[in-house]
C-alpha cells in the first residue's frame, strides 16, 4: 500500500534506496547515502553487502552512523579490515559493483566537486575533499548519486573534478582507459534520472509524485533533459516509509544520546 | 635497514613527546574515526612544538586545533572535515585567510594515502595504484606521479611512500613488554606506526597479557618507541570496548571553532591549561557497560 | 571489474571439482604448512584434469602427487620440499628425467610468490619489490623485470601478478551465508581466493555462526564460489583447534615417492579408489582435545 | 662450568646460538639455524625476537619445529601475520636484524645454492629452491650461515646463485646497490668463521676444540684462510648443553609421537 505522507527527501531516499539489488556489493558514501542503502537492507535487499571504507565489509548497523567509523560499523561486520587492505583488495580488486556518492556540486554528467569553490590556490570556500570518491568513480561496477536538488549544487561547471563521472560526456571515461561503467544513476529529491547511453548526460525519467518538470529545473542550474517517455516514481510504500522513519528515529534517539560509537 | 631496534619505552606522555617529537618534523596522530590520539595532540601543543608537517587521512578536530594554535607548516592529507558535522573552521581560516598564517597543502585521494603508508610499511620507495583516473587532484599535485607495468603497458598512479618521523596512535591495550592490541576499526594505524622513524601508542591500559587472537592487531613491542597508559586518551573519539563516541563534543566543535577568539579560549581552557589526565574524566559518562 | 558476485554455494567436492576446475587451467592448491588442501588435490586426481599450471609457493605431498600423475603441464613456485623431510621425488623425476612426462618451470622467490598473489587480490597487473639482487633466477626467469621508482629512481624488481582460474583452499569453519574463518597460520590464503576467477574452499565444519574476532581473517560469502564440508580434509597437514600434523605420514612418503611402482600403487590405494569421507578417519587419532 | 663430552653438532648449534643478541630480531631458517636460534632464547638471549617466514613473529616454541609452518609457532607468538605482510612490512621493512641461513652449497663469499646441481635447465639433482632467502639475503642487517663442512657443500664455485652473499668478493654487494652487510659468521661442526673485513672471504677465527686447521680444510673445498690470531671456541657449558638436549629431546618425543602441529 503506497503512502500519500510523505516528504521530498523521504522519497529520495527510497527511490535510492530501490535502486541496488540484493546480489550488490555497495561502496557506502556518508549522509543521504547511507541511509538509502541501510534502507534497501532492511526492505528488499537482506542481503546486499555494505561496506564503508573504514574497514567494515557486510555491515549491517541498526542506526545510521554518524561518520563512516562508528562502533557498530564493525560490530555488525562479517569481517574488519584495514584501510590500506580496503583500497587494495576490495575497491581496486573489483569486488564492489555499486559505489554510492553523494555531491556537494556536481555537472550534468556527474562529474563531482568535493574539493573548493573557486580557485583550488585560493579558494573561497575550502571543502573536505575527494576522501574515497576518486578511486571509487572509478573502480566501482557503477555509481549512483544522490543529493538534494538546488542550483548551487547542480552547476553547469564544477570548480574542480574531484571525481570523474563522463568527464565532457561521450566516450570520454572509455578514451581515459577506465573501463568501469560510471555514473548511471542520479536520484534527488524531486526525481530519477539516468544517464543516456550515448551521451552520458544525465536525463530525467521519473518526476517524484507531485512534481513538475519546471520544479526539476528551477533547482538545477544546467538546461535539464527529459526522456521521451517520463514516468512517475512509485510512492513509498507503508513498509519502506516505517522503515526509513523507524530507521531515523534509532538514529536520533541513538546519537542524541551521546552513546553512538559502540557499546560493546 | 633500520637502526637497531629496542624494546618501548614506559613512561608519561609529556615524557614521551618530550622525547619523540621536535619542531619541523613530519608527524602523523592516525586514527580513523575510531582511537583518534587527542592525548597525544594535546600534548603536543601544551609543549608548543612547532613547524610541523601534519599527515593523515582524514584530519578532523585535532588536526583544527593544532592548525589553529599556528604549529603546522604543511598539511598532507585526503579528506578534511569534522565527521558528521561538517567543515573544519579554522582549517578554513588558515587556507582560505591564511590565519594564524599561511599553511602549504599536499592533498591526495584516499587511496593514494593508503598505499603510501602501506609503502612506508613496507620499505618501499613509492606506491603504484589504479587512480586518479580524470582527477584534478593529479594536475595540482607533483607528487603524484606514473608507473607503467612492464608486463601489460599499463599506466598506474604513483606516490612517494609516507614516513614520518614520528607517528602517534591510541590503542586500547599494551602488555608489560610492550605490545600492542588494536581492536575493532583498525584504520591505517599499524601501516603508520611501521612507516614511521619513531612512535609513540597511548592506550587505555596496560596488562599482563594481552590474550589476543592469534591473527588480531598487534604491534610487537619492539617496534614502538614509547608507551603511555591514558585512559580515555581518544576522547571525544571512542575506543572500542571502553567508551563510546561523544557526539555532543564533536557537534560543540563546530561552533567553538567558528570565531577565533572562540577558539582560542576554548584551547586554553581545555588544553593549555589542563593535562593528559583529565582524559579519563572526560569519558566518565561514555564507558562501556563491563 | 569483476562478474557479478554470487553467494557461495554448499556442495559436494566431486561437484565443486567438476564445476570449477576443467583441464588447461592454472590452479593454485594454497597452504603454507598449515590447511593444506589434501582432499581437493586428490578429488582433481580422481577426476582425470588434465595439462595443468599448477601455482603455489611451497609445492609439497600434493603436487608430487599431482606431477606424478601427469597432471600437470607447468609449474609456478618458489620452494619444492617436503617439509622437514627433503626432496620431493616424483617432482626430481619430471624434471630431471622427464617422468611421467616433461614439466615446465617457472621459479620465483617467496618475496616475489607473496606480492604477486597481493598484487592479484588487488586487482594490479604485477608486484614491485625490493629483490632478486644478485640472485640469478632473475636470469632464467624471464617474467622477473624492474620498474624505476619515479621519485628517487630506485630500480625495484617486478613479477607479474598471479591470477589463478582457480584456487583451492581448506578452511576451519564456514557459516551458512558462507563466510569462511580461516585462524592461526593463514599463509597466502586470502590473497589466492581473492585473486582468483573462482575457488573452491573445503571446511572441517560448517556451523550457525562463525564467532569470529572482528579483525580475523573471513572471506566473505561472496568471495568464494564453492564450499564443501570435508572434515580431516588438510590431511597429514593440520586444521589449527581441531587436529595435528600427521608427521608420521610426511615421512613415509619420501619412501612411496621414491619408486615409479610404489607411487602408483599407492595413488591406486588412497586416492584414485578412495573418497572425500576417508579423511575423517585419518585424522581421527590426530583429534585435538576438545 | 664447561663440558667435554659433547658432539661436533652439538658445538655448531650452540656456538651458532652465541651469536645471537638479545635485542635482535631474527628471520630463522628451518633445521639448524632453528636449533641454534631457539637455543639461544633459552639461555642467554630470553628476549629475542624469532621470525619463521609462515607469519609467526615472537615466537617461542617448547620443541623444534618440523616445518616453518607447525602450529605451535602460531600458539606461541605474539601476532601471526599473513605471508605477503611478512615479505612486505617485516622483511622488506627493514625490522629484521639478523637472517640465519641454512645452505646445500656455499662457496667462500657466502653466497649460496639451494636450486640445482648440474644446469639450471637439466639438473643433475633438482634442490628445493631459493624460498624465502634471495630477500632474507638482501634485507636482513646481516646473514649468520650455520651447516655441517662437507666438500660437496663447501665449494669452489657454486652452480647457482640462489642467494648472494659477497658475489665476487669485496665491494660487490654495494656496486649492485645492497645496503645491508651480508653474510657476516659461518659456524660450521668444526670451526667459527667471520668474513674478512676488505675482501669478504670467509675466514676461520675459532676452531672448535679437539678441531685442527687440517680438520678444517679436509672438509672444504676452497683453500681455508685462517685468521692470524686463531682462537679456540670456548666448549659449550652445563647450561647450554643440557638446554640443547631437552630442545632435542623433547623434539623427538613430540614428532614422533605424530602430534606436533597444534594442540590446541
Amino acid at each position: 500500500m503506497s503512502q500519500t505522507d510523505f516528504t521530498p527527501t523521504e522519497m529520495m531516499t527510497i527511490a535510492a534506496a530501490r535502486a541496488l539489488k540484493n546480489t550488490d556489493v555497495c561502496f557506502v558514501g556518508i549522509g543521504a547515502p547511507s541511509a538509502a542503502c541501510n534502507v534497501a537492507r532492511l526492505t528488499h535487499a537482506p542481503d546486499v553487502t555494505l561496506i564503508y571504507e573504514s574497514g567494515t565489509i557486510g555491515t549491517a548497523p541498526s542506526v545510521l552512523p554518524l561518520s563512516i567509523g562508528d562502533g557498530e560499523l564493525s560490530e555488525t561486520a562479517v569481517t574488519t579490515v584495514s584501510v590500506p587492505e580496503m583500497f587494495r583488495y576490495w575497491l581496486q580488486g573489483g569486488r564492489v559493483t555499486v559505489g554510492f556518492l553523494g555531491a556537494a556540486q556536481i555537472d550534468r554528467f556527474g562529474n563531482i566537486n568535493t574539493t573548493v569553490i573557486g580557485d583550488y590556490d585560493h579558494p573561497k570556500t575550502r571543502l573536505p575533499g575527494g576522501g574515497g570518491a576518486p578511486e571509487i568513480a572509478s573502480s566501482c561496477g557503477e555509481i549512483f548519486i544522490t543529493l538534494k536538488q538546488s542550483r548551487r549544487a547542480m552547476v553547469e561547471k564544477i570548480d574542480f573534478f574531484t571525481s570523474f563521472g563522463h568527464g565532457e560526456g561521450g566516450d570520454h571515461r572509455a578514451r581515459l582507459g577506465i573501463t568501469t561503467k560510471g555514473p548511471t544513476l542520479m536520484v534527488t529529491d524531486l526525481a530519477v534520472w539516468r544517464t543516456d547511453p550515448v551521451t552520458h548526460e544525465f536525463t530525467v525519467v521519473l518526476l517524484h509524485p507531485g512534481v513538475t518538470r519546471e520544479m526539476v529545473q528551477a533547482e538545477c542550474g544546467w538546461t535539464v533533459r527529459f526522456a521521451d517517455e517520463l514516468g512517475e516514481t512509485p510512492s513509498p510504500t507503508e513498509i519502506e516509509l516505517k522503515t526509513l522513519r523507524d530507521l531515523n528515529a534509532r538514529t536520533k534517539a541513538a546519537h542524541s544520546g551521546g552513546k553512538t560509537g559502540e557499546a560493546a | 635497514m633500520r637502526e637497531k631496534q629496542i624494546m618501548a619505552q614506559f613512561m608519561t606522555l609529556p615524557e614521551a613527546v618530550a622525547q619523540n617529537l621536535n619542531s619541523g618534523d613530519t608527524v602523523a596522530f592516525e586514527g580513523f574515526t575510531h582511537l583518534i590520539p587527542h592525548a597525544s595532540a594535546h600534548e603536543a601543543i601544551r609543549q608548543g612544538i612547532k613547524d610541523l608537517t601534519l599527515v593523515r587521512m582524514t584530519p578532523d578536530v585535532i588536526y583544527d586545533q593544532l592548525i589553529g594554535m599556528g604549529m603546522v607548516k604543511k598539511l598532507i592529507f585526503s579528506y578534511a572535515g569534522n565527521p558528521g558535522v561538517g567543515l573544519l573552521r579554522r582549517l578554513r581560516d588558515a587556507v582560505e585567510n591564511g590565519w594564524p598564517h599561511k599553511l602549504e597543502i599536499e592533498e591526495h585521494s584516499h587511496a593514494a594515502m593508503a598505499n603510501a603508508y602501506e609503502a612506508g610499511a613496507a620499505g618501499l620507495p613509492f606506491a603504484a595504484f589504479r587512480g586518479y583516473k580524470g582527477a584534478e587532484l593529479a594536475k595540482v599535485n607533483p607528487n603524484i606521479k606514473s608507473v607503467t607495468c612492464p608486463f601489460t603497458g599499463e599506466e598506474l598512479a604513483a606516490v612517494p611512500a609516507i614516513r614520518p618521523d614520528v607517528t602517534f596512535i591510541h590503542a586500547q591495550k599494551a602488555d608489560r613488554k610492550g605490545n600492542v592490541l588494536i581492536e575493532g576499526i583498525v584504520g591505517v594505524q599499524k601501516e603508520a606506526v611501521l612507516a614511521a622513524k619513531r612512535s609513540v601508542v597511548t592506550v587505555e591500559e596496560i596488562v599482563d597479557h594481552l590474550s589476543a587472537h592469534p591473527n588480531a592487531c598487534v604491534l610487537p613491542g619492539w617496534t614502538v618507541s614509547a608507551i603511555c597508559e591514558v585512559p580515555g586518551g581518544a576522547h571525544p573519539s571512542y575506543a572500542h570496548g571502553y567508551y563510546s563516541r561523544d557526539n555532543a563534543s564533536y557537534i560543540a566543535w563546530d561552533k567553538i571553532a567558528a570565531e577565533r577568539d572562540t577558539f582560542l579560549a576554548w584551547m586554553k581552557d581545555n588544553v593549555l591549561e589542563a593535562k593528559p589526565e583529565d582524559f579519563a574524566d572526560r569519558i566518565s559518562h561514555l564507558r562501556s557497560p563491563a
